[in-house]
């Protein structure tokens, strides 16, 4: 184990002060609601996720206690059908893609040494968007007004004359909504990991992760249009009459599922791809090199992320389409196996040509390579279409992508919180509660969610509140339901374990592991500036290279300091040759106004205020302009030149 | 190799590069739109055919036309690679290493894509084009 | 893993089960299946033993780092041992896709499958009558299923005969079934469609030719003549009440239109689509207060008087 | 000729990343106008969906098909309205705030013409269809209507930079990011129009 | 660090077996008793077995949630059957296997059960107290 410390900083006492006067900032709720750096928002995001999961795991349980035996009367049809409505979705997007956002938005800057995001302010609107739109969507449940339609709220099933009232509505509304936040999030990635790596790194020494989260930016990007196209339409539907999935009129409902596919199924890798960087990052520091085939890695993550976008109907197997234009879909989703199992194989590798330092984080990631395998074999069953049509819509697939998303998802997740908790919080966590946490959440895992395969191939069918003991599916609900209060615990030990380390933990020197990527070469937790000296890059491994590493001590040249100023570099997209300093925001409260204007926009739009509506998007509209209104200033460009 | 290749020669350059990377993805996108569209569209409006042309026909263009564009960005990408083989690094300047990287990337790349477009010309051969 | 395939091959415990195929479509998709299984198998076994070998060998403190990219192994193992399964299975399943898609020839029978909310309406081309929630097919044919739908999407699955087809809204959409197998097969509504989509079942009858054609000429005929007081006066308050405002008796004056036919009410499976079981008191609780047995359906509490719903239940167990 | 082919294809050529010193604002435009412009690909996409599923006659009965001549207007006033924002950056970049402030008050005017034009077009295709009518008045306000949306915000942007520049200090020669991204944004906004003035007005004549 | 992994091992292997158990679990009802005291755990099977539940509300038994004839909640604690038998084993079972003879024109049907069975039911409704 490396204990390294973080390098002397090359700047002097003067340029610290100055740079803890421009950056720091003093606790206060002002503070709080104003700040943009890119690590305190980034807590939040985990943290804001981490409710979020409690609060759909916590409808899991409540889902998995009704099915633990034939015929229960826990919970009413509709209450059931509200709960696995809300569990999908507030899973997919409101826990999986925040939380993996909130995993970017500490790392990105902190990996290619940076000192924040490109947009620091839409970084924060981002944030506030995001809680305001899951509470938005969450405070439907109390009224009882919840959206009850599947997360993917199949039409006509979802129109407004099979399903009257709000819950559809909020629905449509609150994933309008919350795209806003991602899309910014999603852009921010993007043009961070473009323009403000450090002098040096080329996009051959762009670490795994910052190219998985920029992969998926550009997902983002391509996909949530179809989502929020489809969910406006939606909308226009139930709410003013529209015809688009109406069939007597001219619609058609199989236009719905297109479109939504369109986004789904590259939405499946949007929130795998980051948390497979999240296994990129963590094995080099447990196995003590670089993640072998790094070329063919970021192949795999290019070519997943295009491939995605052309598997949609996949999803759409037994809609009775022509069998020839399944099979081009078919073509593409056997495929997009290839780049997966080159991952898996470039991580196995990694493992055999190492040296293993088995601590909870590479537990996870070894959890992860099993359970996501496994996922992805039968994953790639599914792009068969005749095998899809028998499957498709019962508990096999249940388990198929809680298999994916567990596996290939929270694992990772689970890893990265034990492995950047010493950086985040600067505190150690406790190794034996990591150990009971992970063996319990991968037993219960497999225990919960193996039977699904059976019972799903035994003919039960998704999405039933309960079930008739004589169809001979109940031993193996109980054995589900069992399995799933075992995860519960375990990621109750999870939290137990993250709580324990805030509070009594050891102080975490700057690279408890010995990681590889910039991260790992600065403070735990790191200064708000991130880098007394801005680094000047010369491996894929900065961490583990002197000369990358000298670059950031005694002797640095003086403009990779940039004290006088909030100021961090900007460079070239391809090369990262170094172009000019540039000048980052002040916090400001703008973010917060203009999130809250658009809360009260969907509000109203959900209530029909329509008044209401059209005063908050000029609120909207206003808070924009003032936001963005130039500073009277000298005729310079902002900075200085390179 | 000339030191100084000219603006002209440096912008065909890059658009050689790009055509390297991503032709092969941009290829298989047009080749699945279209087929996907062609087929669902003319089989749900109960046609055989795409005005004049026979449907089959139709779907055989898109997946050969596209396959052949895959095959050229195969070729440029290769081109890449063998010019970044013998270049040193100089560290600093010249990082030739990213254009290695992504002449890699453009190779396996297109070779995935052009699979996949040879799987979906295979179904062509064995399915009527709007048997459900 | 040894435990989950002995779980497969074995006892599904009298469920429908894919891997228990009676029809020749089941039976394409279950031998798939098993390809797949094995070479699932086969693959996880393989990454686990590199797994298993890597932290058995190489768990060493050693803080050294190593550096090199070995492509090789990624790229035979990675990407070009799976294109050559994955092609080989891809060939497969489109081998299997031309088979389900060989449907039957236009002179085949043909039965008429209508998804309701939560209920399945099924009706012959050329016969008059209709049933609800059971159908028969001749054993060794190719049947057509000819899928509508009335409100919502559903999907018609019987897993031990045929891979789903969903009933799109504004579309016609085709399957058919065969097996060699007389016997039950249950079905079940695969497609999320409401609040009782749980309670959506129905019931496959394979049966030999003779029976089945019998099958028919009931499905045509009136429905069988009250033979005692008791069904005598349910038939009349049948027909005088709401009930026949929505519900067929043939023969008779009830012809309504909005729930399923009840004319061999008597003899089917089950209540509400697999709700409960058929027997007299199930059915008096259903006449009478639907909702607490299956909430959320569309029949509405009847106010029955009280000594009418003895001679409700005796009529309606009559018709068979 | 083979000369310059062995230049483009020569290593230099191949890897070298011309250094044009985008700006972060310049990124974060285009990205937001690619997923914009996914967005409209959808909408268009949805329209071609439906017109082929629907069957021969399009638009459906009742409802004629879209004259040309007002549209065709409403093109030759929208697309040129980027000529005076490309000639108003170009000034800028020289530092002459007059250019600035005469291109755009120019486009605005220009926009303004289009939103009234549209405007007037919807009055008279009211009385015949509306939204509410089928799927064909739905796609036919909802993509025009979107695009509508888009202009006007497009105005106020330029609304914006115009105000803006009436005071000293905001623009100059070495400070015109805002500039430029609202460009990229008015350009796209004209883009669109080509494909919806295709799609909706020409496509069913087709 | 071996010594942490022995443990979770034993009970990754013991997984499958875990696994592979409730498949075959399936019990058949016992034979029907012989002793003539009531049986409560059968007649809380029977009561779902004739549909009870779909009139009546009945604690304890899956789905039995019927809103057509009186809810049977504390029905041990009750004084009469149908509102003119004491409530004892005796007359509930003669209620239950014959309605229609005990009061003519209620609305509870004759479900054809036998003595046998509804004296378990009896049984079982008597521990509703």
């Amino acid at each position: 184990m490396s204990t390294t410390a973080a390098p002397a900083p090359g700047a002097s006492r003067g340029d610290l002060a100055r740079l803890e006067r421009h950056w720091g900032e003093t606790p206060s709720v002002r503070s709080w609601l104003t700040t943009v750096d890119h690590k305190r928002i980034g807590r939040r995001y985990l943290v804001t996720a981490g409710l979020f999961f409690a609060l759909a795991g916590l409808s899991a349980l409540a889902m998995r206690t009704q099915l633990a035996r034939p015929e229960a009367g826990m919970l009413s049809p509709e209450e059931y059908n509200q709960l696995f409505t809300m569990h999908g979705t507030t899973m997919i997007f409101l826990f999986a893609t925040p939380m993996l956002f909130g995993f970017g938005n500490v790392l990105v800057p902190l990996m290619i040494g940076s000192r924040d995001m490109a947009f620091p302010k839409l970084n924060a609107l981002g944030y506030w968007v995001f809680l305001f739109s899951g509470l938005f969507m969450w405070a439907s449940l109390p009224f009882g007004a919840a959206p009850n339609n599947g997360w993917f709220a199949y039409v006509p099933l979802s129109d407004e004359q099979h399903n009257p009232g709000l819950h559809m509505d909020v629905y449509s509304l609150g994933l309008l909504f919350l795209g806003v936040a991602t899309t910014a999030g999603s852009i921010n990635f993007i043009v961070t990991a473009l323009k403000l790596r450090a002098p040096g790194m080329s996009l051959n020494r762009v670490p795994l992760f910052v190219w998985a989260i920029v992969a998926t930016g550009f997902m983002v990007i391509f996909a949530l249009p179809a989502l929020n196209v489809d969910n406006a339409m939606l909308f226009l539907d139930r709410r003013f009459g529209t015809h688009f999935f109406d069939p007597e009129a001219g619609g058609n409902v199989l236009l719905w599922q297109h479109l939504f596919w369109i986004f789904g199924h590259p939405d499946v890798y949007i929130i795998v791809m980051p948390a497979l960087g999240i296994v990129s990052a963590v094995l080099p520091a447990f196995t003590r090199r670089g993640v072998v085939g790094y070329p063919l890695v970021v192949l795999a993550i290019v070519s997943i992320s295009i491939i995605s976008f052309g598997v949609w109907v996949h999803h759409m197997f037994a809609t009775g389409l022509p069998q020839l234009s399944y099979s081009f879909f078919s073509a593409a989703s056997t495929i997009i196996t290839i780049p997966s199992g080159i991952q898996i194989f470039a991580w196995l590798a990694t493992m055999m040509l190492g040296r293993l330092v088995l601590r909870v984080p590479l537990l996870f990631v070894i959890g992860f390579i099993v359970t996501f395998v496994l996922g992805g074999l039968t994953g790639a069953m599914f792009a068969l279409t005749a095998f899809d049509q028998q499957v498709t819509d019962s508990y096999f697939v249940v388990a198929h992508f809680h298999y994916v998303l567990i596996g290939g998802a929270v694992f990772p997740m689970l890893a990265g919180i034990y492995f950047w908790l010493p950086k985040i919080t600067g505190r150690m966590y406790h190794e034996g509660l990591g150990r009971w946490a992970f063996w319990l959440v991968f037993v219960g895992m497999h225990v919960t969610f193996f039977p699904m395969h059976l019972y799903g191939l035994f003919g039960m069918p998704r999405r039933v509140y309960t079930y008739r003991s004589e169809a001979g599916w109940d031993g193996w609900n109980l054995v589900s339901t069992v399995g799933s209060y075992v995860l519960a615990l375990g990621l109750l030990l999870v939290l137990v374990g993250v709580v324990h380390a805030i509070r009594r933990g050891r102080p975490a020197p700057p690279d408890p592991w010995g990681g590889d990527t910039l991260d790992w070469s600065t403070d735990s937790p790191p200064k708000p500036y991130n880098f007394p000296v801005l680094p000047r890059v010369r491996s894929l491994h900065p961490n583990w290279d002197g000369p990358s590493r000298e670059s950031m001590a005694t002797g640095a040249e003086p403009d990779r300091v940039l004290a006088d100023g909030r100021r961090t570099l900007r460079t070239s997209e391809l090369d990262g040759r170094r172009e000019r300093a540039v000048e980052m925001p002040e916090p400001s409260f703008q973010p917060l106004v203009l999130a809250l204007a658009m809360l009260t926009f969907f509000t109203a739009l959900l209530l029909a205020w329509y008044p209401v509506a059209a005063g908050a998007a000029a609120t909207v509209a206003v808070t924009l302009a003032v936001w963005l209104w130039p500073p009277r200033r000298p005729d310079t460009e902002v900075g200085v030149s390179a | 190799m000339s030191t100084h290749p000219d603006p002209r020669a440096r912008l065909a350059g890059g658009l050689l590069f790009w055509y390297a990377v991503l032709g092969g993805a941009i290829a298989w996108a047009l080749h699945l739109l279209t087929g996907w569209g062609i087929d669902e569209l003319a089989c749900a409006a109960g046609s055989e055919a795409v005005g004049p042309v026979p449907l089959r026909t139709a779907l055989s263009a898109t997946v050969v036309l596209p396959a052949l564009a895959t095959v050229g960005a195969l070729l440029a990408a290769t081109l890449l690679w063998r010019r970044t083989t013998h270049v040193v690094t100089d560290g600093e300047d010249r990082p030739v290493g990213r254009s290695r990287l992504l002449a890699l990337v453009g190779i396996w790349s297109n070779l995935l894509f052009l699979t996949i477009i040879v799987l979906g010309g295979i179904a062509l051969l064995v399915l009527p084009p709007c048997q459900r | 893993m040894l435990g989950g395939v002995l779980a497969l091959t074995g006892c599904a415990g009298g469920a429908p089960s894919a891997l228990d195929p009676a029809g020749t479509g089941a039976g394409r998709v279950a031998d798939l299946w098993w390809v797949l299984f094995w070479i699932s198998m086969a693959v996880f076994a393989e990454v686990m033993v590199l797994l298993v070998w890597a932290l058995v060998f190489r768990r060493r403190r050693d803080a050294r780092v190593r550096h090199g990219q070995p492509l090789r192994f990624v790229a035979i193992a990675g990407a070009g041992i799976p294109l050559v399964i994955l092609v080989t299975v891809y060939a497969l399943g489109l081998r299997d896709l031309v088979a389900l898609g060989d449907g039957p020839g236009p002179e085949a029978t043909t039965i008429e499958v209508t998804g309701h909310r939560w209920w399945w309406e099924v009706r012959v081309p050329g016969v008059a009558g209709a049933t609800a929630n059971e159908l028969h097919i001749p054993v060794g044919e190719k049947v057509r299923i000819r899928l509508r739908t009335a409100d919502v999407l559903h999907s018609f699955w019987v897993p031990q005969l045929m891979p789903k087809t969903d009933l799109i809204a504004g579309e016609v959409r085709e399957t058919w079934l065969q097996t060699d197998r007389a016997g039950t097969y249950r079905g079940q509504c695969a497609e999320y469609c409401g609040t009782q989509h749980a309670h959506m079942a129905f019931l496959v009858v394979a049966e030999p030719r003779r029976e089945f054609d019998a099958w028919l000429s009931q499905l045509g005929s009136p429905a069988a003549r009250p033979q005692t007081d008791a069904q005598r006066r349910g038939q009349e308050a049948f027909e005088q009440g709401s009930c026949a405002g929505c519900h067929t008796i043939r023969g008779t004056g009830a012809d309504g239109r909005i729930g399923p036919d009840l004319s061999d009410v008597g003899s089917r499976w089950s209540i509400g689509a697999g709700a409960v079981s058929n027997d007299g008191g199930h059915l008096g609780g259903w006449i009478a207060n639907s909702q607490t047995v299956k909430p959320g359906n569309f029949m509405p509490p009847q106010p029955v008087d009280a000594q009418r719903l003895p001679d409700l239940i005796a009529y309606l167990q009559s018709l068979t | 000729m083979s000369g310059s082919m062995t230049a483009a294809t020569g290593t230099e050529a191949l890897t070298t990343e011309m250094p044009v010193g985008r700006s972060t604002g310049w990124w974060g435009m285009v990205m937001f106008v690619a997923t914009e412009a996914t967005l409209f690909a959808c909408l268009l996409g949805s329209y071609f969906y439906l017109r082929f599923q629907y069957g021969p006659t399009w638009p459906p009965p009742g409802i004629t098909e879209p004259t040309l001549l007002r549209p065709l207007v409403m093109t030759a006033v929208l697309l040129p309205s980027s000529l005076p924002v490309i000639w108003a950056e170009h000034g800028i970049r020289r530092g002459e705030r007059w250019r600035l402030r005469a291109g755009l008050a120019t486009t605005l005017v220009l926009g303004a013409t289009f939103l009234a034009l549209q405007a007037s077009e919807y009055t008279e295709k009211l009385r015949e269809f509306t939204m509410t009518t089928n799927a064909y008045g739905s796609l036919f306000y909802v993509i025009t209507g979107f695009h509508g949306l888009h202009v006007l915000i497009g105005l106020t942007m330029i609304s914006w930079l115009l105000a803006a520049s009436l005071r000293g200090g905001s623009f100059g020669s070495h400070r015109h990011d805002r500039v430029r991204n609202v460009a990229i944004y008015w350009h796209f906004v004209d883009v669109v129009w080509a494909a919806i003035l295709f799609t909706i007005y020409l496509s069913p004549r087709l | 660090m071996n010594r942490g992994l022995r443990a979770p091992l034993a009970l990754l292997l013991t997984l499958p077996s875990l696994l592979a158990a409730p498949g075959c679990a399936r019990t058949d009802p016992p034979p029907p008793p012989q002793v003539r005291n009531g049986q409560p755990a059968r007649g809380a099977e029977l009561i779902a077995r004739y549909g009870c539940g779909s009139c009546h509300t009945i604690p304890g038994i899956d789905r039995a949630e019927g809103l057509v004839g009186p809810p049977l909640t504390r029905f041990g604690a009750r004084s009469y059957v149908a509102g003119e038998l004491v409530n004892n084993a005796d007359n509930l079972q003669r209620w239950i296997t014959d309605p229609q003879a005990v009061e003519p024109g209620t609305a509870m049907p004759n479900l054809g059960v036998s003595p046998l069975d509804a004296q378990d039911i009896a049984a079982y409704l008597h521990t509703l107290e």
